[in-house]
């Protein structure tokens, strides 16, 4: 997404409702600043996340996606967050495989007391894909028109 | 009639580039293709392409026309863009035919203007056969590979290429082409069409014969049970009807790309469960069905309406691709087989 | 070893049909050609007798007709398996495709499948006939000839890569049971993971933008038996015909390879069905090879009821950015 | 703690493949050792002092001759730390070190006869040979 | 198409400082489906709130939008004002604009554009929100406790004075687990049996508990609430209402040469037995594999003599089948086998002994009647050696033992070197320690005494052979203060050997559809925040069948669980999540791979007759959710290829346009 001539890209954030919601909700009662472009979906895992919904936000102009959970061992539900790693393992390597710009796509513990690390991983994520520049390899033309 | 010597065919390339965008078959890992020609493009010797050249009159995707909302407002956009002129080289005698046959469908009432656009800044370029291969069935259709008709019939000997103009269109371009061509003997060629016209006896498929299908044959072979066995094992793939070239289902979608919502139509295939679904569901519940709707189409309906002309063009390209190897020739062969006497 | 022919094949599903074992059978039919070889389902001993046939071009997969076929009425259906074809067999028991107890299984040897295409590319064109016994193909063409060509010269790609011959599930076994091979599968994989990004991009850019959409890799795939396709049900979010945008062919290689990965056997069969020649069983050998580097190695339908890695874990896992990490540097 | 003479101590580790950070300290090495008597430094001092990159000492310690390689300690050791192997390895660390005192590669050719095996000069220039 | 009302909360300046909330009221009026948008200071506040239902009831809407602080502030405030309107609960969809965007941003402008495009997406899926129901499910209001010892003693007594009645399943003839054995226990040297047997007197008498003992668990169906459960009572061919306990028949039986389990086999009992004196219930058992007369039909010693009539020769097992609301696991733990640790020559010697031998030994009413005797020759050893951590904390020993701390062994072996100081002060003592773990009320100041007062010899070091010579063994370690192997003759060893949990637990697991960990401990539902309940609804966990534990531990957990239990049983109706996975039956494929990743069990398979699409008739396998199980993590949703599992409440098109949404 290009802002007055400046690039700023396009984050989506699919966070578990248990762990690193609460952590995002935690980084704004700290007033933790990070980039207005990041917007968050709340699931209620980390494994509800389907690569389709990736994908999709990649089509229709997502810069970056990351995937946000709690620290594996602390999941809610026990075993969705080591079912997102495995997942995400694999996917992500695909999209590498394609020549997809690895540094797109993310996953991230994080935990409910992690407000100052949800805060830092958004901006860190944020500036590299902010240095990748738009996406183009998993781009929908027609949704650029 | 005009001939060029083929080192000069490159010149004929330029020529016609000049003025509108040229494709020709040329080789890829895969095979040959229609590939754009840019200079150093070379033709390819391949007897025919992977992909017909419906492609360029009907191609897989198209958008119709756009809608843009406003608040509660909707505007309509149509999207299409000035057409370009543009030359299509080498197109065989079958896929010749094919026009024909879209034109039949796409020409009449309801007249489909896109598709009338692209036929109109079109210019075919035929070329003759001299090596059909063991999948051709052409002449049983009716179709002669030494005359390839089109815009421009072009034959190809071992040293020189000959044009000869069906169409205004056709001696439109050749005119352009003087400079690059010259002046040529129609007898120069007829050495070829009669080889070709002996090795057309000694194909395989030589003796298959539409004969015993075509108009107002629907009800002898609509219930034959033949089809159940025909389509067992029918993967309900769309390749055949991809690779068709006289294939011409589509359908129209919508896309909503969240800044309006694009009309388009896409390529569709009878062999797909989903084909002409409707409200109360779909009409041809199984692959049997589905299977039959295509043959059928090919060999009896499309007859039907078409003063008996069968939709098939013998290119053979279903032979080769079909996944299971299945195809029409099977069908004919099993349907008008003894059995079903 | 006798290679495994024809005639040994009609003898055994005409006396499977006699003796009432089956009541009908799924195996190879002639063609019009030597190797337009069709799947089909006989009925009869007659028919067996007439038409049924078994040789180097007979590299249709039939496992997955036995989800179709075993729907039907209650006697048991017999089926022809070749090594890879046993391991597709195994995977679907795994999933409770099809009833087991309505299938009688011949496992067969198998040598590797002849690819027409490699014969045509030498051979020429106008084929008139083609047949082997077993080391030379002899082939007949319409403008060249007779022609003698090497078996091993036109054995299909997916054979040369051959990772196992062993049948794995059979009631019956006809030939030797056959050795898992140390094959070389990954190294295309490999090639490709050592590309630069842009190049890995460009490859796939251009195999991928080949798509038609003809849908004839995921129909033919033993793994893709989904009762309805996320790709053809319009309440899915994802359905679409063709490939209107080049992200549509990569949105439906993706999910399609991650759908079946872990359960993946690696027969090969879409790449061989494609009619654009895309090479898409390395997406498919990318998650294998990712799956037994980051979780050790995992043979789908190498057993049945095993667990497959998607629906596995373990608490020691490797991080998905590590992973990315592996899944390009391990080359080993 | 300093980590002195951290390149010799990575090196040592790398030649004994094991990973000394997993002893907890429980001495069942030293407990198991029979040369434990002639030694100046017992098997755990070893993983200890390795680890902490105090490496000198071991160097010069008469332990790394007293060791029998028997592996009692690797085979009784809870945590794989395999002493024996990281011993081993101080050892192979002295004698590569040695070399003045060995044969040097240009020396070999004049010694050379039919009977030695391939290995043993590969082996002997690997070990002598730094 | 719904009617969606929007309320944009300011949250006084919290959110209208760095959001400009009108402009965001305004924007969202013309999405698609909204027919009422507008802002207010406290959307929470009394007042904010009868905007909501005024709205809902003029407007007609059919789903609400407020966009205000985090839906774990207000969610269920919002969804509460919703329902007193007349509109579904979860047609509530919460926009976070403030934790998530007013709060962390400063720019108006991006804020409010934010803002703006967090409103389309809420908005975006309450336009597939559908309203739901939870689902109820009756409770039956019994308990189960599997596994007798002091856990589920603890846990049984505890449910059944809140008054439900709970049902004991033990494998052994009595109840009373590794507590009956025990001696003495730490820190306060309270004899085992005086504390234990009262509570298994209790149990027995209660008349809300029912004691299954010499029996075990042998199938589970159902889910919480509702769970079908088959007990197996195995024979013991003596009729438990008949039995009095005299004990006649176990002194009279001629087969003397059964090894005594109770006793750790250090000394023999009868074919028929009652394990110990104090055993409840108090009945005997024939032991089949020794029993003469069940073996060959001749004998027949114990049903003569026995006054009650109660021997039964021809009883078989039998199968009981019983409701319950709630499962507790209490399968305890045992001793790892000490057969692969050679150096500590167990196998050889008999004076090298586990702990749990050692409580015998030195219990009043084991083998040699609480006199410290050693096994071989029956001598009072002089020195003894004991060795910690023999199987815990081991690394490599995945055959060999275990890599976690057993916990409990360097208290007891405290407690066995002061007592046998104390008792026998002639006696040297030597600990083997690699670290000598605490962490207890009162239990360092108790290991220190044992050093200081008793004069225990604490050793930091290991023991790396033992090796029979003569009389003695020759005891081989290290002292690692002092840098010294040293050598001890000593008479006696005692290897504190690792614990592990019951074999029993693994099988008992899947019936469960509970999940374990590697060491075959059961998972809890949350380590810190749920440690007593299971993931699986309705099943809890009490002792060391979760994890080592001591006894105090141990009856605190067991309490827990018991509190949990009566908190369910006391429901009349559990009322679920709405929000949980549905399949679609007619794209399931049967395939398993969303059972195979349920944490919860909740998926089962059945087969249906289905008219296909080509109008035949198909049995197909397909799935169907428990509803009342189903937690809602939507693990099944990805693992299903075909997309036939969905998750209510978060569906794939409610996600997708979201996604949409943000990225227009």
């Amino acid at each position: 997404m290009q802002i007055n001539g400046e690039f700023k890209p396009l984050i989506v954030a699919f966070c578990c409702n248990w762990c690193s919601y609460a952590g995002a909700d935690l980084a704004g009662n700290n007033r933790l600043a990070y980039p207005e472009n990041v917007k968050i979906i709340k699931v209620p895992c980390s494994c509800r996340v389907n690569p389709m919904f990736i994908l999709r936000a990649f089509q229709r102009g997502a810069d970056g996606v990351i995937i946000c959970g709690c620290h594996p061992g602390d999941c809610h539900y026990t075993s969705g967050n080591y079912y997102t790693r495995r997942r995400m393992s694999l996917l992500f390597s695909m999209l590498n495989f394609l020549g997809i710009e690895k540094e797109r796509t993310r996953v991230e513990w994080v935990s409910a007391a992690e407000g100052a690390k949800f805060a830092a991983t958004m901006n860190e994520f944020t500036e590299a894909v902010a240095a990748l520049g738009e996406n183009k390899r998993l781009e929908d033309l027609r949704c650029k028109r | 009639m005009r001939k060029c010597s083929l080192q000069n065919l490159e010149t004929v390339f330029e020529k016609i580039s000049e003025s509108m965008t040229l494709y020709i078959p040329a080789d890829t890992k895969d095979g040959a293709d229609f590939t754009k020609w840019t200079k150093g493009v070379q033709m390819s010797q391949a007897l025919n392409t992977n992909r017909s050249a419906k492609d360029f009159f009907f191609p897989q995707t198209e958008d119709l026309v756009e809608f843009k909302t406003e608040g509660k407002n909707i505007e309509v956009i149509d999207t299409r863009k000035e057409s370009e002129d543009f030359a299509v080289f080498g197109v065989r005698a079958c896929d010749v035919k094919s026009f024909d046959i879209l034109d039949r469908v796409f020409l009449t009432e309801p007249y489909d203007s896109y598709y009338a656009t692209r036929r109109e800044h079109g210019v075919i370029f035929s070329l003759a056969c001299t090596r059909p291969a063991e999948t051709c069935f052409c002449g049983t259709f009716g179709i002669n590979p030494a005359e390839p008709g089109a815009d421009v019939s072009m034959w190809k000997t071992d040293s020189e290429m000959f044009f000869e103009a069906n169409t205004e269109k056709g001696k439109e371009i050749l005119k352009k082409l003087e400079s690059v061509t010259q002046s040529a003997d129609a007898s120069d060629v007829d050495g070829q069409k009669k080889k070709t016209g002996e090795i057309m006896k000694k194909l395989p498929l030589s003796d298959l014969s539409a004969e015993k299908f075509g108009k107002g044959m629907t009800s002898k072979y609509f219930d034959s049970p033949k089809w159940r066995e025909l389509s067992a094992t029918c993967i309900g793939c769309g390749t055949c009807t991809f690779v068709c070239p006289t294939c011409q289902c589509y359908d129209i979608k919508d896309f909503n790309s969240g800044k309006g919502v694009i009309r388009y139509r896409c390529w569709d295939s009878c062999m797909y469960s989903d084909f002409t679904k409707m409200a109360h569901g779909n009409s041809r519940n199984s692959q049997t069905e589905r299977f039959r709707q295509r043959f059928m189409h090919k060999l009896v309906y499309y007859p039907d309406n078409n003063d008996g002309m069968f939709s098939c063009v013998g290119c053979g390209r279903c032979l080769n691709k079909c996944p299971i190897s299945m195809n029409i020739v099977k069908v004919m062969k099993t349907l008008g087989g003894e059995d079903n006497e | 070893m006798q290679k495994i022919n024809s005639t040994m094949l009609i003898e055994k599903a005409a006396q499977l049909l006699e003796n009432g074992t089956a009541d009908r059978v799924l195996g190879w039919k002639k063609g019009e050609f030597d190797y337009d070889i069709t799947p089909a389902v006989f009925n009869s001993v007659d028919q067996i007798k007439k038409e049924f046939v078994f040789g180097d071009f007979c590299g249709a997969n039939l496992s997955k007709y036995l989800v179709k076929e075993t729907r039907k009425g209650d006697g048991k259906v017999a089926v022809f398996l070749k090594p890879c074809d046993t391991y597709s067999f195994n995977q679907l028991l795994t999933e409770k495709r099809f009833d087991r107890e309505k299938v009688y299984a011949v496992g067969i040897s198998c040598e590797g499948m002849a690819d027409i295409f490699k014969v045509k590319q030498i051979a020429g064109d106008g084929i008139v006939s083609v047949s082997s016994d077993g080391e030379n193909v002899k082939v007949e063409t319409l403008y060249d000839g007779e022609k003698t060509i090497k078996l091993s010269d036109v054995i299909a790609e997916r054979c040369i890569n051959c990772k196992s011959r062993k049948c794995v599930a059979y009631d019956e076994l006809m030939g030797e049971e056959g050795e898992i091979i140390d094959s070389d599968r990954f190294d295309m994989v490999s090639k490709i993971e050592s590309m630069s990004e842009d190049e890995r991009f460009g490859f796939w850019q251009n195999e991928l933008s080949k798509c038609i959409r003809c849908n004839a890799c995921r129909n033919v795939c033993p793994a893709c038996t989904c009762e309805k396709c996320v790709f053809d049900n319009p309440d899915s979010c994802a359905q679409n015909k063709a490939p209107a945008d080049s992200f549509e062919e990569k949105m439906f290689h993706i999910i399609r390879a991650f759908h079946v990965a872990g359960r993946c056997t690696d027969c090969g069969e879409c790449s061989r069905v494609c009619p654009q020649n895309i090479p898409l069983h390395l997406l498919n050998r990318k998650f294998i090879k990712d799956i037994d580097t980051f979780y050790g190695e995992y043979q789908a339908g190498a057993q049945v009821g095993s667990r497959a890695p998607l629906v596995d874990y373990t608490e020691g896992d490797i991080e998905p950015g590590e992973a990315v990490m592996k899944g390009e540097s391990e080359n080993a | 703690m300093q980590n002195k003479n951290s390149s010799l101590r990575d090196e040592i580790i790398r030649i004994s493949g094991t990973n000394p950070r997993k002893c907890m300290l429980c001495g069942k090495c030293s407990a198991t050792c029979p040369a434990f008597d002639g030694m100046d430094y017992a098997p755990h001092q070893f993983v200890n002092m390795i680890e902490n990159g105090n490496i000198e000492p071991l160097l010069n310690s008469k332990s790394i001759y007293q060791c029998l390689s028997c592996f009692a300690c690797l085979e009784r050791c809870p945590r794989t730390v395999e002493p024996a192997k990281l011993i081993e390895a101080v050892r192979l660390s002295v004698i590569r070190k040695q070399g003045a005192n060995h044969l040097k590669p240009d020396n070999i050719p004049a010694l050379l006869d039919e009977d030695l095996p391939q290995q043993a000069i590969v082996s002997a220039m690997r070990k002598y040979n730094k | 198409m719904q009617r969606i009302g929007v309320f944009v909360c300011w949250c006084g300046s919290n959110i209208a400082g760095t959001v400009d909330v009108k402009a965001v009221a305004e924007a969202l009026k013309n999405e698609p489906g909204v027919v009422f948008s507008t802002d207010y200071q406290y959307m929470c506040s009394q007042a904010g709130q009868d905007i909501i239902k005024n709205a809902i009831k003029e407007h007609n809407l059919s789903g609400i939008v407020v966009c205000s602080c985090s839906p774990r502030m207000h969610e269920q405030t919002f969804r509460k004002t919703a329902q007193a309107a007349g509109l579904n609960p979860y047609m509530v969809e919460i926009s976070n604009i403030r934790e998530q965007c007013s709060w962390v941003h400063k720019d108006m402008e991006k804020g409010t554009e934010k803002a703006i495009i967090l409103g389309k997406a809420a908005i975006a899926k309450v336009n597939l929100n559908a309203p739901l129901t939870p689902g109820e499910s009756p409770v039956t209001k019994r308990a189960l406790v599997i596994g007798g010892g002091i856990a589920g003693i603890q846990t049984a007594l505890d449910i059944a004075d809140a008054g439900f009645p709970v049902d004991i399943v033990e494998t052994k003839p009595t109840i009373g687990g590794k507590m009956a054995q025990l001696d003495k226990t730490f820190p306060t040297l309270d004899c085992a049996a005086c504390i234990l047997t009262p509570k298994m007197v209790d149990a027995g008498q209660s008349d809300k508990i029912r004691i299954f003992s010499y029996s075990e668990v042998s199938q589970v169906k159902g889910f919480v609430g509702n769970f079908d459960v088959t007990i197996k009572k195995k024979a013991r061919y003596v009729k438990e209402d008949l039995c009095t306990g005299c004990g006649l028949c176990t002194e009279k039986c001629p087969q003397k040469k059964v090894p005594n389990e109770f006793n750790l086999g250090m000394d023999n009992r009868r074919a028929i037995y009652i394990p110990f004196a104090q055993a409840v219930p108090k009945v005997a058992t024939i032991d089949a594999d020794y029993c003469t007369m069940l073996k060959s039909g001749k004998c027949g010693v114990c049903s003569k003599v026995c006054t009650a009539g109660a021997i039964d020769y021809t009883q078989k097992d039998e199968y009981i089948e019983e409701k319950y609301g709630a499962i507790v696991v209490a399968t305890g733990y045992n001793p790892i086998s000490m057969d692969k640790f050679d150096e500590y020559a167990y196998n050889q010697s008999k004076d090298v002994i586990t702990s749990l031998e050692f409580e015998r030994l030195t219990n009043a009413a084991g083998p040699t009647a609480g006199k410290l005797l050693r096994p071989s020759d029956n001598k009072h050893p002089h020195t003894i050696v004991f060795v910690q951590c023999v199987g815990s904390r081991c690394a490599n020993c995945a055959e060999k033992g275990k890599e976690y701390c057993s916990k409990i062994c360097c208290m007891y072996t405290a407690k066995h070197a002061m007592l046998t100081r104390d008792k026998y002060p002639d006696t040297d003592v030597y600990v083997f320690y690699i670290d000598v773990r605490t962490p207890g009320k009162s239990f360092d100041e108790f290991y220190r005494r044992a050093v200081e007062e008793y004069g225990v010899h604490y050793i930091k070091g290991m023991v790396g052979k033992i090796a029979p010579e003569g009389d003695v063994l020759k005891v081989q370690a290290s002292d690692l203060i002092n840098n010294k192997q040293i050598h001890i003759d000593a008479d006696l060893v005692v290897l504190a050997a690792a614990i592990e949990p019951d074999k029993s637990a693994r099988p008992l697991a899947t019936m469960l559809t509970a999940s374990m960990d590697t060491n075959d401990f059961f998972t809890e539902a949350h380590p810190k925040l749920r440690p007593v309940e299971s993931p699986t609804a309705g099943v809890f966990l009490s002792g060391a069948c979760q994890g080592p534990k001591d006894i105090p531990e141990t009856v605190a957990q067991a309490g827990a669980a018991a509190s949990k239990v009566i908190g369910l049983l006391a429901k009349d109706k559990l009322m679920g999540n709405p929000c949980v996975a549905h399949s679609n039956e007619l794209m399931c494929n049967g395939c398993s791979s969303c059972e195979r990743v349920c944490p919860y069990g909740a998926i089962t398979y059945s087969d249906k007759e289905f008219r296909m699409p080509d109008r035949t008739v198909a049995i197909r396998r397909v799935a169907s959710v428990n509803e009342a199980v189903c937690q809602g993590c939507g693990a099944c949703t990805v693992a299903c290829p075909s997309g036939a599992m969905d998750l209510k409440g978060f569906a794939n098109n409610q996600i997708v346009a979201e996604v949409d949404a943000i990225c227009k």
